[in-house]
């Protein structure tokens, strides 16, 4: 179908009695706080998500910055040991578990996948909101875990510290396992609808690169989190009536926890990453106006990745004990894992080829992803190698390579898609220049305060330090001031946003020309239902021509 | 599916998206004996499983138990929950979570397993009480066990209140009742 | 949203019955696969444990009841078959038939519940079979002992957690049921429910030689 | 952690050797550096080859009006597909060959290494050698622990409470250490001088502050001189504050009178009437020695049996020693 017709379909009037003679939007559609808190419209509860994934974005940077600036001289410089152990276990605790593991999923996922199925709503919209209400459970059980008593173990509750030191540790690990459940049915929700909702015509691969990227994520949720949530039980178990399972002094093996926590915890950084990957595909597509490079080696990809993500966790353990053989064979799986994620970058980058390039804020961010999910792939080489990885495991080169892989990368792709989808979301544009501004600030910010740490950690500066040789302060100084630079960047890039809100123009339906479903046929933003029509797919994923 | 009716009754009823009734397809109906066949088989398996670990067969008691069990499951998942005639994705979900589940399980073992592979001092945790016996010499004591003299009071509180010899045959062989031994030492 | 006799209620966001009745039998299968893995971290630390204190884990063994274990083993695959009648009952449209199997189910769900919570742990409990630190029975093994009655106790009790939530499920199931809201036309809530609870019986199949009998 | 210990650990300095891994000075560090600048250069070029196409397409084929649509749709190429899938794999076999083969040098001490054992608690190192049919036992924070270059070392590690790592940069090795389970390491040191020992497993308040100073001399002798100087004990009130202050004393017990740590404060300990679960006690040299031994024999009331024991880590004469130092402390 092509984009004139869609247009026409969107403005017309269905003989539905309107004031406008128009359908209102899934904003107007009803009014009051009821119809928020209640709401089984995927659209709404995508919109809450990402309200509140934004707001632990804010706590948990502001804890970063808290954590960045008692780096800044080699000893105590803002607060004492034990603080700083604090805000580096709310910083990460936050970030992962409430911020980019629902980010794209649950938020834009949320919003965006039953529009580019053509579909109502999801499967179970019940379940959808009660996975939003059981993720502010969560939420408010872990801000409440951080405030009355507070946490220090660091966000991997490694046993036998998590099992003995004081704080509210059964707190924080029980609103996790609150948590998990949300992720689960999200990611429940999302599979069914993809298996079941498919519009007509729209075979497997004639879905949008979107759809394979969140399905793969989903998978993994639904297959992984039930063992982080007994890992989660048992850890709790053993502090509550010690049962003698990962405590050495009961008896416990603490490498088995680690066995325990990676077996959910390392799939976790794919549940992080792929939701970064889909929103690339269809962000790269359509700023270069062309068809993604190697569709299908991008799709079966996601799945390879999201099946190798199980049989890699133990290189989180090469130096913990484990036996030789162990390592020997995560090492060696680690580097299949490789294999796939290089390839869409590959493909990502040729797509560009005798592509129609532009360079709008999302663009950016995209372009941003490749350079900086490069770095951090690449790094992992040298952390899967058994050898090296002795000497590189747990310092700062450890840190830098998981922020430029899950900050560089996941919200990375998050900012972009947020940027991309905003007009269908809000029906407001929002102000190109602002937004192109901070996007290279996030990106100038970002290398300050990452890359520096390779260096630091390569010459052996310990992660989690609170002190720290003297050397090492120079390059720690460098990193904090683009911490700073980073977040204002962060925040200029949220205000621009809000911004469009209150003065934004508005929105066409289809500002970018982009040819999935959800902007060739409804309208920004949507009606209620999504569609007039149940909208047949495209005659291809990425129906551009030349 | 295609052109089907869409409803524009505005606005919904919270939580609710009003359902509409429609002709009822088809059901899959097995008959009684079916299933009053597949419970005699799951009965007459049990007995089977009791019967068999009566008898010491070794190592073997362990794989014949899981055997049986495993024939078990696999008649109430085929015909109770009704796999054998669902769709083949079901099917395969439910075996990919068992595979996933030996993944696990696998990976986890050639650690525990495999550990003093290289090097026997790097061998597999010890039990509290072989810790002492096996350290290398009198230096390298282990730690107090965490809490290990609470864990004793425990128990002396608890022979305070049941006199020797009250849990009948249960009673522990002479000597065999001991306590964290680096608390004594 | 009483659905009509003989019809089938169709969702708003579905296009005809058997789009939805497979959504929902999909999403439940998802739901079981999280339940075997959730259970599945545990037989997996009971594997190693296991394998770490093959001695121990046989002695302490011999301490349960395989009468009692055996007993549960039957009540559960007595009512993982009428679970399985009640919905067929349903599909023939044989409403006494859906009360009949349900009300069984359940009263052997309630026995399962009283064997473990009456006979058999409170015995443990008086033995001192406690899970973990608390644990101060007289046995052979002291010091794994506790990590076998403490995982077979979490085993238990998470798998007892389960059959009492099946309890409420199928008194909900028995309530829509006395309202005449299944029928040979709508009986997926019954399928459902049927399918957690064949579950919670497959679970059982394998904590009962595990623990009880394999030694 | 008193300011003059804060100093101390400050006076640390890692030797360095550009921006990028430090010096090395072990003879098993080539195991960590020929990968690493092989992963690091193929890195580079990689990086290149991903960058230079980026950019140059993004400026080559950049929209000029809003119009402009792609050039071609070419979307796929299986000869490229196949190409950048299997070369990386190729690269990557090779570097898991050489990280495993170091790998496993790394942590199959070589015969006829000798042996020290190494004990982390919270939050310092100690290290016990043989010598003379003895047996040295050094630690505290900030401890120096002394070896001869060219010669062979085992590490047998273990942890008394929670999971701390071993980490030398300059030697390139690193092993968790774990509470209940012994770990090794080996080394050779190649080069005299001082290198920090960190912990890299995170273990709470002080996990910063739990560094050692590695000291490499250049001959046996000079090992032999400081083992000797540190097998001696004088039993005087000096030497009983040093071993406070080294032996990990100082974590649980204050000598100020103040109250709060894990346990009893040493000030005005001497002579002084307690009530134990075993029943009272007067503070003397035979309980406070029975207290380092076997610390839950006679538990004061009101504290927690956390105690380590120091059973084979002091001698008597050290003990002695401790004990004229408690005395002084009125």
């Amino acid at each position: 179908m092509t984009e004139t017709t869609a247009a026409a379909h969107v403005g017309h009037d269905h003989g539905h009695d309107h004031a406008h003679g128009e359908e209102p939007n899934y904003l107007q559609a009803s009014h009051g706080l009821k119809s928020w808190i209640f709401t089984v419209d995927h659209k709404r509860l995508g919109v809450m998500y990402l309200a509140a994934v934004s707001f632990f974005f804010f706590v948990g940077g502001l804890a970063a910055l808290l954590v960045r600036t008692e780096l800044l001289t080699h000893t105590k410089t803002i607060m004492d040991a034990d603080t700083y152990n604090r805000f580096f276990t709310v910083h990460g605790a936050i970030m992962v578990f409430l911020v980019i593991i629902p980010s794209v999923p649950a938020g834009l996922g949320n919003f965006v996948l039953p529009l580019q199925l053509g579909a109502k709503d999801v499967a179970f919209p019940k379940l959808n909101l009660l996975s939003f209400w059981v993720y502010c459970t969560g939420a408010v059980m872990a801000v409440s875990a951080i405030l009355i008593g507070g946490v220090d173990t660091g966000w991997t509750f490694y046993t036998p510290y998590s099992s003995t030191t004081s704080g509210s540790v059964v707190m924080m690990v029980a609103a996790v396992f609150v948590l998990g459940f949300s992720s689960i049915f999200t990611g429940m929700n999302f599979i069914v609808t993809i298996h079941k909702l498919r519009p007509p015509g729209m075979t497997w691969f004639k879905m949008p690169l979107f759809l394979w990227g969140i399905y793969s994520t989903s998978i993994i949720q639904v297959m992984a989190t039930p063992v982080l949530a007994i890992t989660l039980l048992l850890l709790i178990m053993e502090r509550v009536i010690k049962v003698g399972i990962f405590d050495p002094a009961l008896g416990g093996d603490p490498v088995l926890f680690q066995h325990f926590f990676w077996f959910y915890s390392h799939p976790a950084v794919y549940i992080m990453i792929l939701p970064g990957m889909a929103v690339m595909s269809d962000m790269i597509a359509a700023f270069t106006k062309k068809r993604v490079f190697g569709y299908r080696f991008v799709a079966f990809s996601s799945l390879a990745i999201a099946v190798i993500s199980f049989i890699v966790w133990g290189h989180h353990m090469f130096v913990s004990g484990q036996s030789e053989l162990s390592s020997m064979v995560f090492s060696f799986l680690t580097f299949l894992v490789a294999i796939p994620s290089g390839v869409k970058v590959f493909n990502w980058i040729a797509t560009m080829y005798q592509g129609s390039v532009s360079f709008e804020t999302p663009m950016l961010y995209a372009l941003s992803f490749l350079f900086l999910f490069s770095i951090g792939g690449l790094t992992g080489i040298f952390l899967g190698t058994l050898s090296v990885d002795v000497h590189l495991h747990d310092t700062y080169f450890v840190v830098a390579h998981f922020h430029y892989v899950m900050m560089g990368g996941t919200i990375m792709a998050f900012f972009g898609g947020l940027y991309y989808w905003w007009p269908k979301i809000t029906g407001k544009m929002y102000f190109e220049r602002t937004g192109q501004i901070a996007a290279i600030m996030v990106f100038i910010g970002f290398n300050l305060t990452f890359f520096t740490q390779f260096f630091l950690g390569s010459r052996g500066m310990p992660r989690r330090y609170y002190n720290y040789l003297a050397e090492f302060e120079d390059l720690h100084k460098l990193s904090t001031f683009g911490a700073y630079f980073l977040f204002a960047g962060l925040l200029l890039s949220l205000g621009t946003l809000v911004h469009s809100l209150l003065k934004g123009p508005k929105a066409p339906a289809n500002p970018w020309g982009a040819k999935t479903l959800e902007w060739t046929h409804t309208a920004s933003p949507p009606i209620e239902h999504n569609f007039h029509e149940t909208p047949h797919a495209p005659a291809a994923p990425y129906d551009y021509d030349t | 599916m295609s052109n089907h009716e869409v409803s524009h009754d505005y606005p919904q009823p919270f939580l609710g998206l009003t359902p509409r009734a429609v002709e009822a397809p088809h059901a899959h109906v097995l008959p009684k004996a079916v299933y009053f066949g597949v419970l005699g088989a799951l009965l007459f398996l049990t007995v089977v499983t009791v019967a068999t670990a009566q008898l010491d067969l070794g190592v073997f008691n362990l794989p014949l138990a899981m055997l049986i069990a495993g024939t078990k499951a696999t008649l109430v998942a085929s015909i109770f929950m009704h796999l054998y005639w669902d769709h083949k994705f079901n099917l395969l979900l439910f075996v990919s979570s068992l595979l996933f589940l030996s993944i696990f399980v696998v990976l986890s073992m050639l650690d525990t397993e495999g550990r003093g592979m290289v090097d026997h001092q790097r061998e597999n945790f010890l039990p509290r009480d072989e810790v002492v016996e096996k350290a290398p010499d009198g230096v390298m004591h282990p730690g107090q066990p965490f809490g290990a003299t609470a864990w004793d009071a425990n128990h002396e509180a608890f022979e305070a209140k049941h006199p020797e010899g009250h849990d009948g045959g249960h009673a522990a062989p002479a000597g065999g009742h001991a306590a964290p031994a680096a608390a004594h030492h | 949203m009483s659905p009509t006799e003989g019809k089938f209620p169709l969702a708003q966001h579905f296009s005809d019955p058997e789009q939805q009745l497979d959504s929902n039998k999909l999403g439940m299968w998802l739901f079981l696969v999280t339940e075997i893995l959730l259970f599945g971290g545990l037989f997996c630390a009971y594997i190693i444990f296991r394998s770490l204190h093959p001695v121990a884990f046989h002695e302490c063994h011999k301490l349960l009841d395989w009468k009692l274990g055996g007993i549960n083993t039957v009540v559960l695959l007595i009512s993982s078959l009428t679970a399985a009648l009640a919905i067929r009952a349903a599909q023939v449209n044989d409403k006494a038939g859906i009360k009949l199997n349900i009300i069984i189910t359940i009263l052997c769900a309630v026995t399962f519940m009283v064997i473990k919570l009456v006979f058999e742990w409170p015995a443990k409990f008086d033995h001192g079979y406690l899970p973990g630190y608390n644990f101060m029975g007289h046995v052979a093994n002291p010091d794994q002992a506790h990590i076998f009655f403490g995982l077979y106790f979490l085993m238990t009790g998470l798998h007892g957690i389960h059959v009492v939530i099946g309890i409420i499920l199928f008194s909900w199931l028995l309530i829509k049921t006395y309202k005449g809201q299944f029928h040979s036309g709508w009986w997926q809530p019954l399928e459902l429910g049927g399918l957690y609870w064949h579950v919670v019986d497959l679970i059982w199949i394998f904590l009962f030689p595990l623990f009880y009998l394999a030694g | 952690m008193d300011a003059e210990q804060l100093k101390q650990l400050q006076s640390m300095h890692l030797p360095l050797d550009g921006v990028w891994l430090p010096k090395a000075t072990s003879t098993i560090a080539h195991v960590v550096d020929d990968p690493f600048w092989i992963i690091y250069w193929a890195c580079v070029i990689a990086f290149v080859l991903m960058m230079a196409p980026m950019f140059w397409f993004a400026w080559k084929y950049r929209r000029k009006s809003a119009e402009q649509k792609a050039l071609s749709q070419i979307d796929h190429s299986q000869a490229m597909e196949i190409a950048w899938s299997v070369l990386p794999l190729v690269f990557f076999f090779w570097v898991f060959v050489l990280g495993f083969r170091g790998f496993l040098e790394m942590f199959v001490a070589p015969a006829g290494a000798t042996e020290v054992q190494v004990q982390g608690q919270k939050w310092q190192w100690s290290m016990a050698y043989d010598h003379k049919g003895d047996r040295v036992s050094v630690g505290g924070v900030g401890a120096e622990f002394v070896f001869p270059k060219n010669k062979k070392f085992k590490l047998v590690l273990k942890s008394t409470d929670v999971l701390h790592s071993f980490y030398v940069p300059n030697f390139r090795i690193k092993t968790d250490v774990i509470p209940g389970r012994y770990t090794t390491l080996w080394f050779e040191a190649t080069e005299a001088g001082e290198y920090p020992l960190l912990c890299t497993e995170y273990c709470g308040t002080d996990h910063s502050n739990m560094l050692g100073k590695i000291k490499i001399v250049d001959t046996e002798a000079e090992w032999h001189a400081w083992l000797d100087k540190m097998n001696t004990t004088v039993v005087d009130v000096p030497t009983g504050k040093n071993l406070f202050e080294t032996k990990g004393c100082t974590a649980c017990h204050s000598v100020d009178g103040s109250t709060g740590l894990a346990g009893p404060t040493f000030k005005g300990l001497w002579g002084r009437n307690e009530q134990t679960n075993k029943g009272p006690i007067t503070v003397d040299a035979d309980y406070i020695t029975e207290s380092i031994l076997q610390p839950q024999a006679k538990l004061v009331n009101g504290y927690q049996p956390v105690m380590p024991t120091y059973q084979g880590q002091l001698k008597q004469d050290q003990i002695n020693a401790i004990i004229e130092y408690i005395k002084t402390l009125k």
